[in-house]
């Protein structure tokens, strides 16, 4: 079993938020995400009850460790201002790097 | 007096009960919540039977008059919005995006409220006319795209005038500029295509093509149940208000005012506008109703991407948590009462100088 | 012998059999299930509808009369968990915390049982009374509180013993026993505040201000679909139960025996104490209900915090998998029969002997 | 003519115009969309409907004279199953796995399609045997059973055939052979423990024993509601159909008519070989939809897993995108028709002939 | 693009434990989580059928090494014996690290 | 606190695949687990609209290296083919070992 190791860019964000980044996301030419609903709280206060369009979404992206900078620089640089957010990266290992 | 007992009458009906209920559940901190799956199917459900029925009825009353009503109504919501920024701008201090922001959401007509209103009007055996149905889809996404283009207009000005400072990086913001107009005609696309609309604008032509005989089969769930079915809603938009309230303070004290004041004045001018127009008693108080309306579902979901400088705290808290009790409380029966005293005929011109004396 | 066949029509009945449908479905492995967002908007429905109902015959019927059973109901309750834990401590040789936690799932109440009974009373055509809804209001959150605080009492009575050995780190055991209370009272507002007591509650208050006529408008839903509403409900509890049925094994036959007997002896109590009071052939039936019902929804929710080492397959199981069942289908007619018989006069004193010489 | 009119009245009732509507909300991309939680329960809600309905009339009219109709509908289905595997093997060109996807898929029956024609039969103020929603429960798993049947003996052929040219890893071959086996006993328990079976079978004993007087006190939520759950339903079902409408260009001109014509063909058949068999007017449509019907719902979650090899994307998108259209807007109606004539004597032999004429 | 290194405190535990959870995190001064429902199975058996009180969740916590040992201690101390609980951490990296 | 070595494995599919990749984790005596639904987008397209059975689902696993390798090689040889899936591998620190 040989691993690849690729990154995971993990983001957390109010769910209105989550179109922005799929579309930056596309802009970069990634189209492989998952993605699913979360309650949270942060800088922004206690977000997931009341209306569904207050909760938070999670975006989870592997991809190739040379694609990382552009998309987490647009990423801040077009949606920290204004939205709730908050984004890490981590190291995984992949079978298949070729489908990244 | 008669508005008081009206007040109080409509204070004691489910439908108000079960919201102060819901209020007062999340005050205490009760982990009392109508699960996410019913909330998000509910307004659906309520827009879908408010469709049929404006479309039923306007099948049997035809929709040649309703062009006039209409076009007043675009009209005044247009007219309203940008009096709401004014107001906001001006005396409010606020910054542009909240400004514009809010004045949208006041713009714009809340399907919540609608439904109220009709439950109120059958409450009291009174109609109103199918076609106002139609209206509310109309105006639904109306007062959005008007603030969202004044945004855009005021968003351009200021790149232009900093193109005009800097002229060395052109490019930037050309595509700066192209951005916000293709941002434009998303945010567009995506508030004519919203479910709200959709639903709404589907059920009333399904409801105009099958007529009162095809509802026959489905009356029990869309109609019958309506009254039901709004309570539960209630009870979560109580809950909701409720967990708000304490972000009430940082709304200030200009803001409540607007959210008291503002609905009740455009209510008021539209139910004495419609009359003019030749509406119905209950057509006058729906008409009023969706003047006097803000949004709070649909408003976030397209402001968050229009204009997404904007503070949602403030827009969600006074619509949901300010205005939308005011309304469905005292304003409501306060439309009631003016419709019912101008239609009557009585004293029709002593009521007009005596609001026009109240909110000069 | 008339129980018997009483017994048997209340099996044949829709609530009956989806539940032993449910339980069917979920022992074949089948997928069935009722999606989470349904089935937990039920029981707040239920409890809305029951609320309701209460408050407009309150309404009716006044409430001055339900101060000495609502007394009574409570000193029955307290007395029965007391009880409880003897029984389930010295001849179960259970531990503390899983006796405690047994007791008050046993002294509590449950509201899927009171749906049923009220279900069973409409179809046999005999009515309860109103204010039997703000007695199951009352008691919900009683058993609870009570074992809460006997176990915290207990708990704490172990740590000063250790204080005492080990006198030197005072400050660590202080503030050990200064959480237990913070716990205590945490616990007690979350169980006061629990989203069923809230909804009972307000649907109470609101179905007493409304009356007959403003329920008019609701009716359809929160009454007239209550029994179709239960049958949805009792798929899922079915399905939980026939899940369960593994675990019974390690439930033990002590228990098993407990889960059968103290709910029968509890609810023939409730029944001879309720008719003595005066209350009716259904109303007896309610209170005698109420005391024979074990919780399966809200005891994990408080017992969890309040008590976590006791365990959940214990309490849960027992309480869902084999008092609920055999108290609807069986229990439940007993009673029936018992309080018809005692009302109707005939043999009033000789059940009263045989009961007494059954269970002594 | 008739048929035309016929086929324009049904295409304007609201299960129609709300599917046609979800199917246009897709397009336009909306976001409308019926939460996940009540589009997975109405089916299951359906079900139980048309299983308690199907009960209690056979409890009027007795289940003797159900056997002969099931078995020729077994019988048919089987035919129906291996009939498709060699159109679209042989002139389709598709490989064996999608061959056998398909040919169940289309050989299976579908409860969505059977709702719409209990309501359309309720609408035209016909009545039809109850037995046929237990022909609907048995045929369910049928088709699947058979296919994965085949597959599995196709499958077993082939590695039997790899197995005597390398005649050398004798056992894995053994292994893999014994791991078809399990798989295939697992799937046969799946697809009989699947939730539509289960709900439905449960639902039609529970209706046999209940019978009507037992019915009543849910009625309204079973039977009066149910033409509005099918509306709600309907929406989900366009909505979902509309996002496939892509997918349609991957299916072919082939499969696309095989998904109209097929269907077609079968129901026809279904009618015809019903009428003969002495159902009603209204079961000889119901029996015949059922030929007719295609499974959405059931085939993926089988098929996934019997077939892992066959492409979803087909099944689904023909048999939801293709097929549940064109049935229920047109095919639904041709076969009222037929079943009229043949049913009122006038022209069965031309119309006979007509038929065979056609497809021939 | 600069990450700065910080962890990643995942906890999977029955949702009747989550106030607990986040109490222990209040009183460490961690305001910023993420939550969301989970089905699980372990050695309390499978979880996830049935009540919804018999759910799990999971509990997200990015956070400075720092603070790290004394909540994961407890956690553990407070919560292990009684409840169904898995936790673990590893290495993210972020973006703004004052916000943790 | 001491932290001891062991691997995530994360495996994100469809749902109906959900049941193969239990059993054969069964098959390797691993019972303990973490699932969620999730909806996602890869070479497959667009998942989690429509019908619940196109959504997928995600599938955590802390377990020890030494099972890893088979574990990943059953479920890339079986599961790879007919299935949409992703799989990926990354390092975590727990504090029990003896639990997985
Ligand atoms: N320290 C944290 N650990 C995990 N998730 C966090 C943290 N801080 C914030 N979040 C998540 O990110 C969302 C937005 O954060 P914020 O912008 O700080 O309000 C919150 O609602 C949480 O879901
Ligand atoms: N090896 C594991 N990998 C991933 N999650 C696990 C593992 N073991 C347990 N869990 C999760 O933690 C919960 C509690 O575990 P336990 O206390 O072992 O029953 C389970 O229900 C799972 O959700
Ligand atoms: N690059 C990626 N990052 C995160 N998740 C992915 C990625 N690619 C695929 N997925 C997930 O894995 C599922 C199956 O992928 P695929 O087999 O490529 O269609 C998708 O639906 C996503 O949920
Ligand atoms: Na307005
Ligand atoms: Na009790
Ligand atoms: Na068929």
């Amino acid at each position: 079993m040989k691993l690849f190791n690729v990154k995971l860019l993990t983001i957390t964000c109010e769910i209105l938020a989550q179109e922005n980044i799929i579309g930056i996301l596309k802009k970069h030419e990634i189209t492989g995400y998952t993605t699913y609903e979360v309650d949270g709280n942060g800088a922004r206060g206690l977000r997931g009850q009341g209306f569904k369009n207050e909760k938070n979404v999670k975006v989870e992206v592997i991809m190739r460790e040379e694609k990382l900078p552009d998309v987490v620089e647009e990423i801040s640089r077009t949606l920290f201002a204004n939205f709730a957010i908050v984004l890490y990266v981590s190291d995984v290992g992949v079978l298949r790097p070729e489908k990244f | 007096m008669e508005i008081l007992e009206l007040i109080q009458a409509n204070l004691l009906t489910p439908i108000i009960l079960f919201f102060l209920f819901g209020i007062i559940a999340a005050r205490i901190k009760s982990d009392l919540k109508i699960p996410e799956a019913i909330s998000e199917f509910l307004p659906i459900y309520l827009l879908a039977a408010i469709g049929l029925h404006g479309g039923i009825e306007m099948r049997n009353t035809g929709f040649e008059n309703m062009l006039i009503p209409m076009f007043v109504a675009i009209g005044l919501s247009l007219l309203f919005t940008l009096n709401h920024y004014q107001i906001l701008r001006r005396l409010g201090k606020f910054n542009i995006f909240d400004s514009y922001a809010l004045a949208s959401t006041y713009g714009a007509v809340g399907a919540v409220h609608f439904s109220v209103g009709l439950s109120f009007l059958k409450n009291q055996g009174v109609s109103s006319e199918g076609y106002i149905a139609a209206i509310l889809a109309v105006l639904e996404p109306l007062a959005f795209i008007l603030a969202i283009f004044m945004t855009n207009m005021a968003v351009s000005k200021q790149i232009k005038a900093k193109k005009q400072s800097f002229s060395d990086d052109d490019t930037e913001i050309d595509v700066g500029l192209n951005q916000t107009k293709t941002k434009l005609s998303k945010v567009l696309h995506e508030s004519i295509t919203g479910k709200a609309i959709v639903i709404l604008l589907g059920s009333i032509v399904i409801g105009y093509i099958i007529g009162k005989d095809g509802f026959e089969s489905i009356k029990i769930v869309f109609d019958d149940m309506f009254t039901g079915a709004i309570v539960i809603f209630m009870i979560e938009m109580g809950i909701i208000a409720g967990q708000r309230l304490d972000d009430i303070k940082k709304v200030g004290i200009f803001l409540t005012g607007f959210a008291i004041l503002i609905p009740l004045f455009n209510g008021i001018i539209g139910v004495l506008v419609s009359t003019a127009l030749g509406l119905s008693i209950g057509g006058a108080v729906m008409f009023g109703l969706l003047m006097a309306s803000a949004s709070f579902i649909a408003a976030p979901a397209v402001l968050r991407h229009a204009i997404p400088q904007a503070k949602p705290s403030l827009y969600i808290t006074s619509a949901l948590g300010i205005t939308f009790p005011f309304n469905i409380i005292v304003t409501l029966p306060i439309l009631f009462t003016i419709s019912t005293l101008v239609h009557t005929g009585e004293g029709t011109i002593d009521l007009f100088n005596y609001i026009t004396e109240v909110f000069s």
